[in-house]
């Protein structure tokens, strides 16, 4: 790709972007949330026409005007943004274009599900070919797109992000997938936020900021440290979690024997003001569930919820949040925004309460003043608080979630995977601010699939298995711990 | 033991002129002992759903049935099917072609609306614009009034011209656009024809709206017409006799079916009223409100 | 409905206060072409008889509009403006009251019938199609069930056709008599663009259609509030209750049917999305015009009835294309 | 790795085969009190007419089914029924054809205004509502204008009323006369449930309903398949106009207005989710089937007309409320 250019209302998204991939490697693409990258790499595949540049392949100058003209080149996308037909089951999603058929344009649905069943075999997925989508977690979602596109045998494949919703294990094995194919002479862009990461796997590491190309360095021989320096352009401190002594600190939520059908099975913890309990566990263990479950989402069939030492009716999302408890859902895209309104509105919306006179009437100067605050405070890019949210980067989404909690000022915060598609940055700065939230006596559940931010966040981790908890560990825990107690299944076998 | 009964199967049922159809068909059952049910479709385009009425009608195997055919030609192997069960059928409002029913009880429409051509031939001296609005394009008594009175105008008066024929479907917001758009589109009109009450008063109240001075026509009665005609504002109009249609169909009904002989053809009339005969009680006997 | 691939809609936002102005240009060529094609078409009086022939569509569709932005729909507006106006019959013509509480009755029955609607969707969870289509049917039998399927007259209210069509403007500016039925709607449109744009409700109209599961966990309590917006398009029934018993003089109870489509095909003209979330009170107000010119022009060039229709659903088609055309081409 | 995901969903499929089974509870839950309250419900008579009263608004849900599943809507089957059922007529009566053309006139006239209204709404881009009804308006005044507004009778047409009326199982089992017009409506019941569940049509439908962006981004070509859709749904109505011509012996042209609105409510009280990408045929016939049900029954009853409606709104609330019930209820 050469000189690629790309304009948006408002935003000069591309600035003459060259990127170069060959085969047979894997090439990171890096940058801060809004730098470009998705947009660049939509290009590629066909989402979005440049307004200049050129993209050549092989040599040979292409076209490519759409998604299918980027298909039949040979080029495989992950989308960042979850595209899938949720009323569909995982082997119809993954085949969809290109079912096999039989004759009378019949489906060869066995055939699909065997082919499902062998790309799931091969990344090591236990999931039936035949589960609808809408009733998948976001990561095994993500699996399924990671498979999809697996499932072209491209020549080219981007990833963009696809281990946001991922834990470890899953990672180590999309890996594993990810080398074979290198070895196989595909080439691959990989984009991610984790460091570690890009470390592990990448060849190349390309970097860019504000739209525009910085550098293209030697995975190998770069230093974390002079990646992130270019991408953010400034260095970034790494603390240690600092536990604060909480023995006199009031209990802020207890939960007491909390129990649905085979999805929670009588869990108890208590939190308490100023604390900071992470929940580390395998996908699908549970904890999303407990969450939506205390927030009243989807409320439990028993059991006691208890604020501030009261036993508390939570039997809707609306009860929650006025008994001081909120949630940032880990799919910012279904639960999280509206995304066809402006960031205002989003920031705003748990909150406006407090911006209504007795008529009904919004504050709108007061709305629009904490909406720039917010986007100041989380450095949210963004053309205006009046964009709307959908034109946001995937991580630029994630902030304005975030902001909407930060606003409505909650005693008790659960933040399901809050760091979801944030750059290192910024991820580092919103650990700092939930310490300063906890130092300010809030009480913080942090749910995260990256051992090291349950790691670096957390006063004490609780860690679940199989809708179970099965063990509270102090903060300097090892990793290992935490691995045993996520594993250890009913009757002790693994 | 069983009562005898009688189903009435009409046009529709939610309109003035069928409410009082049905009050002499009960009045008729209460005086002749006999159970009575009405029903009929939503709009006179519905002819599958009388279909199906006429299908649930025939299940409960009454004594006779009344029917108004929207669509004579339509339900002939229904009413084979009830010929062959005994069921004497009689026709009412309009006729049903061939010789199925036993009698038939309606108004002579093409006739009663070429005496609205009469009267607003009066009214106008002879010559002059005039429109018709109404209420429906395709139904039976929609197409009959329409050309009773078009065909009237033709034939008798050249120097009377029809500038516009358009359909409210009897629905007097739709109507009272109708003839406000007709208004302004020909200052010069002189008079309004319409054809049903809905239709009437639609017009009627166009008229009002844009402050017009023309002569206005219309068909049935109603509380509105009435106080209209009463008023002057509008000249005069046609009335059937709904309630000694409904009567007589159910009487006819009943006859049949105790084997009696009934006559083939039961005119029940029309009559233009007006200001000057409006209370005659031979007049007032057929008008509702 | 990923926000991946809406390079087509990205022009959206920077574009909608223009866009609105252009919407308006179908309206302006439909207007001018009727002007060329006959005389008597721009006509004060003409033009007035328009305005009053969109008044009780135009608030059936400010009314709808709303629903239509959370992404319900409501199928109910016909017969429940019959029912709200037989209400009002029930409590002048039989109760003799003062028309002040026959106003209140034509109103408040409408939020009562929208309160309802609003009940069995949100709690119910009974979708708005269905919930509305039993109401519909419902409230279509109450009225004729209530009168006897008699119409009630208002001759007994002195003044009750003054609401519609009397004229306040018309005693200052003689030349220019608009009707109050007229100003009504203006009124109710602009009260209802006031609640949408201004107020918490206007928000969280937009926000359930936009993404009701996010806003129900960002606390709010979504199912009170799509009550509330409810029960007022309801109330807004009872406004166009109110005018078009006030313009006929008497409560029809068999009209009302049909007239929920006509008051949708305006919202979606006004280029309201059926999806929810996006919508302006200024473009259904432009979508009923556009349809009462296109009625009452085709009506004084004397086209024939069937050719009506033909030409009316071409037009329909082609004026929301031009729109279409014009948003895509906008960018 | 566990596998409680996989459980929970295995138990989630199999509830949706029997929630089907519920739904129809309805149903049975409709017939055993009609019959009980009168006898002559529940005689086999009576039972066919109900039969015959479902085929046509049956088959037309069934075509609209597949159009509500992507997402979309169509209006205009109502007079689209009638329009092909008039080109029957045209090629039959005036053209004196024999009776294979009348019905490929039909169906083909059917596809043919299908795939205009999937053109429209594919490459115009024109919102579904509009497209069709726009459609809707066009082909009620062509049917007029065709016509002459008179109904072309099929007299000249030896056995063209059999189509519908006659009974191909009644020469076989002469006690249960099924008539074909029923016989044609399952037909066309499974020729779409097989297109929906087996065909890569059915697999596209679904997915444009799902998420349509998705399915454009998997390089599928959206339009083109959208377009086959409708063109499809069209030819189904197409079947339509023969069963109602056939069943009238003729071609009303003014008909159809409003039998889109009793289609649509049939599938969406079968289960369809007016949103898309979700329902089933067996869903929209007993839909069509409590619809005819409920209306023979009262009918039968002798209910008033105006209690009629009121009853059979209530009873579709409290319908589908039920199936919501139990949807919720099971897991
Ligand atoms: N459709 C669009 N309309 C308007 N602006 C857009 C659109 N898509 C992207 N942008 C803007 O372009 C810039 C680049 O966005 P892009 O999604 O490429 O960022 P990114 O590098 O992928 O960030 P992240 O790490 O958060 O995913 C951002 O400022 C974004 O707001
Ligand atoms: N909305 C939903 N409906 C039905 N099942 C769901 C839903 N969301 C998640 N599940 C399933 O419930 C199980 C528990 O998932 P949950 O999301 O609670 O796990 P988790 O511990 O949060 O893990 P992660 O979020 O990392 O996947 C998983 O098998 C998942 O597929
Ligand atoms: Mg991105
Ligand atoms: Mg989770």
């Amino acid at each position: 790709m050469q000189g690629i250019d790309k304009h948006f209302p408002g935003v000069h998204a591309l600035k003459s972007v060259g990127f170069e991939l060959r085969a047979g490697e894997v090439h990171a693409l890096m940058g801060e949330n809004g730098a470009g990258k998705s947009t660049l790499m939509k290009i590629l595949s066909g989402v979005y026409r440049p307004d200049g540049g050129r993209i050549l392949i092989d040599g040979a100058e292409v076209q490519i005007a759409d998604p299918r003209a980027s298909q039949a080149l040979g080029i495989g996308i992950i989308h960042q943004e979850l595209a899938l037909m949720r009323d569909l089951t995982a082997a119809q999603n993954i085949w969809i274009g290109r079912e096999p058929r039989l004759s009378l344009g019949r489906i060869d649905e066995a055939r699909q599900n065997a082919d499902t069943a062998a790309i799931f075999a091969r990344m090591n997925l236990r999931l039936d070919p035949r589960t609808p989508v809408a009733s998948l977690s976001i990561a095994r979602q993500q699996m399924i797109e990671i498979a999809k596109a697996l499932s072209y045998r491209p020549r080219v494949l981007i990833m963009d992000e696809p281990t946001a919703a991922l834990n470890d294990a899953e990672i180590a094995e999309l890996f594993s997938i990810i080398r074979q194919l290198r070895d196989e002479g595909v080439g691959i862009i990989y984009i991610s936020h984790k460091m570690d990461e890009i470390k592990r796997i990448s060849d190349r590491i390309t970097v860019m900021r504000d739209g525009a190309h910085v550098a293209t360095v030697d995975a190998a021989t770069t230093a974390i440290g002079s990646i992130i320096a270019m991408m953010v352009g400034r260095e970034i401190g790494d603390e240690q979690v600092v536990v604060p002594d909480l023995a006199q600190a009031p209990v802020a939520l207890e939960v007491r024997g909390l129990t649905r059908g085979t999805e929670l099975r009588d869990i108890s913890f208590s939190l308490k003001k100023g604390e900071i309990l992470g929940f580390a566990g395998l996908m699908g263990a549970g904890r999303t569930e407990l969450a939506r479950a205390i927030f009243g989402a989807e409320p439990a069939d028993g059991g006691e919820i208890l604020i501030h030492g009261r036993p508390a009716r939570i039997r809707s999302p609306h009860d929650a949040v006025r008994a001081g408890i909120g949630y940032l859902s880990e799919d910012r895209k279904h639960y999280g925004l509206a995304l066809g309104m402006d960031v205002r509105a989003n920031i705003a919306m748990a909150s406006l309460a407090r911006f209504t006179d007795r008529l009904g009437r919004l504050d709108e100067p007061g709305l629009r003043k904490v909406a720039r605050d917010h986007i100041a405070r989380l450095r949210i890019r963004t053309p205006g608080d009046r964009q709307e949210v959908r034109f946001l980067s995937g991580g630029n989404q994630q902030k304005v979630v975030i902001a909407k909690w930060l606003l409505r000022d909650c005693d008790i915060l659960i933040f399901d995977e809050p760091t979801r598609g944030i750059d290192v940055g910024a991820k580092a700065e919103i650990y700092h601010l939930l310490t300063d939230l906890a130092a300010a006596g809030k009480a913080i559940i942090v749910i995260s699939s990256e051992m090291p931010e349950v790691l670096r966040l957390s006063h004490r981790i609780a860690v679940m298995c199989e809708g179970r908890l099965t063990g509270i560990l102090p903060a300097a825990s090892s990793q290992q711990a935490i691995m045993e107690l996520a594993t250890e299944r009913q009757g002790g076998t693994a | 033991q069983d009562k005898m009964y009688v189903a009435l199967i009409s046009k529709g049922f939610q309109h003035q002129f069928w409410q009082a159809v049905k009050q002499g068909a009960d009045k008729a059952g209460a005086d002749l002992g006999v159970d009575v049910s009405f029903d009929g479709p939503d709009n006179e385009t519905q002819v599958d759903k009388q279909m199906d009425m006429l299908a649930a009608a025939l299940a409960k195997k009454p004594s006779a049935i009344g029917l108004a055919a929207l669509d004579s030609q339509a339900l002939i192997p229904q009413l084979k099917q009830a010929q062959a069960a005994k069921i004497p059928v009689i026709a009412f409002d309009s006729g049903v072609e061939g010789d199925i029913p036993v009698a038939t009880a309606s108004t002579d429409n093409l006739a009663a609306s070429a005496l609205a051509a009469d009267k607003m031939a009066e009214f106008l001296g002879g010559e002059g614009k005039i429109a018709v609005v109404g209420h429906s394009q395709t139904s039976t008594t929609g197409i009959d009034r329409r050309d009773g009175f078009l065909n009237e105008i033709k034939e008798k008066y050249p120097k009377i011209e029809v500038i516009a024929t358009e359909y409210g479907d009897g629905d007097q917001l739709k109507s009272t656009e109708i003839t406000k758009a007709i208004l302004a589109a020909n200052p010069d009109i002189k008079g309004i024809f319409g054809t049903n009450e809905g239709s009437a008063i639609g017009v009627l109240n166009g008229v009002r709206e844009m402050g017009a001075k023309i002569v206005v026509i219309g068909f049935d009665s109603g509380r509105a017409q009435k106080d209209a005609i009463r008023d002057g504002s509008m000249a005069g109009a046609i009335t059937q006799n709904p309630v000694g249609i409904g009567y007589e169909t159910v009487k006819a009904a009943v006859a049949a079916a105790k084997g009696e002989a009934v006559p083939k053809q039961i005119d029940t009339g029309f009559y233009w009223y007006d200001k000057s005969n409006i209370d005659d009680p031979k007049i007032a006997a057929v008008l509702y409100d | 409905m990923t926000d991946i691939g809406i390079e087509r809609q990205e022009a959206r936002r920077s574009g909608s206060a223009q866009q609105k102005l252009l919407a308006f240009a179908s309206l302006i060529v439909l207007v001018a072409g009727f002007s060329l094609a006959s005389p008597r078409f721009f006509q004060i009086d003409n033009i007035l008889s328009i305005l009053q022939a969109t008044s009780v569509n135009g608030v059936l569709a400010v009314g709808v509009t709303m629903i239509i932005i959370t992404g319900g729909i409501d199928l109910s507006i016909g017969t429940m403006m019959t029912f709200t106006a037989v209400m009002t019959g029930v409590v002048l013509t039989w109760g003799g009251m003062p028309l002040p509480l026959g106003i209140l009755a034509a109103i408040g029955t409408g939020a009562a019938c929208g309160l309802i609607s609003g009940t069995l969707v949100a709690k119910a969870r009974i979708p708005p199609f269905i919930a509305t289509l039993g109401m519909m049917l419902v409230l279509k039998g109450l009225s004729l069930i209530v009168t006897g399927t008699k119409p009630i007259y208002f001759n007994g209210t002195e003044g009750y056709t003054l609401i519609s069509q009397g004229s306040v403007i018309g005693r200052m500016l003689p030349a220019f008599p608009v009707p109050n039925g007229v100003l009504i709607l203006f009124a109710v449109a602009g009260l209802v663009a006031w609640i949408l744009g201004r107020t918490v409700l206007g928000r969280y109209t937009f926000a359930l259609g936009s993404n009701e599961e996010a806003v129900r966990l960002s606390g709010v309590n979504t199912d009170r509030w799509k009550m509330a917006i409810y029960a007022l398009a309801g109330g807004i029934c009872g406004i166009a209750g109110l005018l078009i018993s006030s313009r006929l003089n008497s409560a029809q109870p068999a009209l009302g049917l049909g007239y929920e489509l006509e008051a949708i095909a305006a919202v979606v003209i006004g280029g309201t999305s059926l999806s929810g979330g996006r919508g302006t009170i200024l473009g259904t107000l432009i979508g009923a015009l556009i349809m009462s010119v296109l009625t009452n022009g085709l009506r004084v060039l004397s086209v024939a009835p069937e050719w009506q229709t033909v030409v009316t659903g071409v037009i329909i088609i082609v004026a929301v294309y031009a729109d279409q055309l014009r948003r895509r081409g906008s960018h």
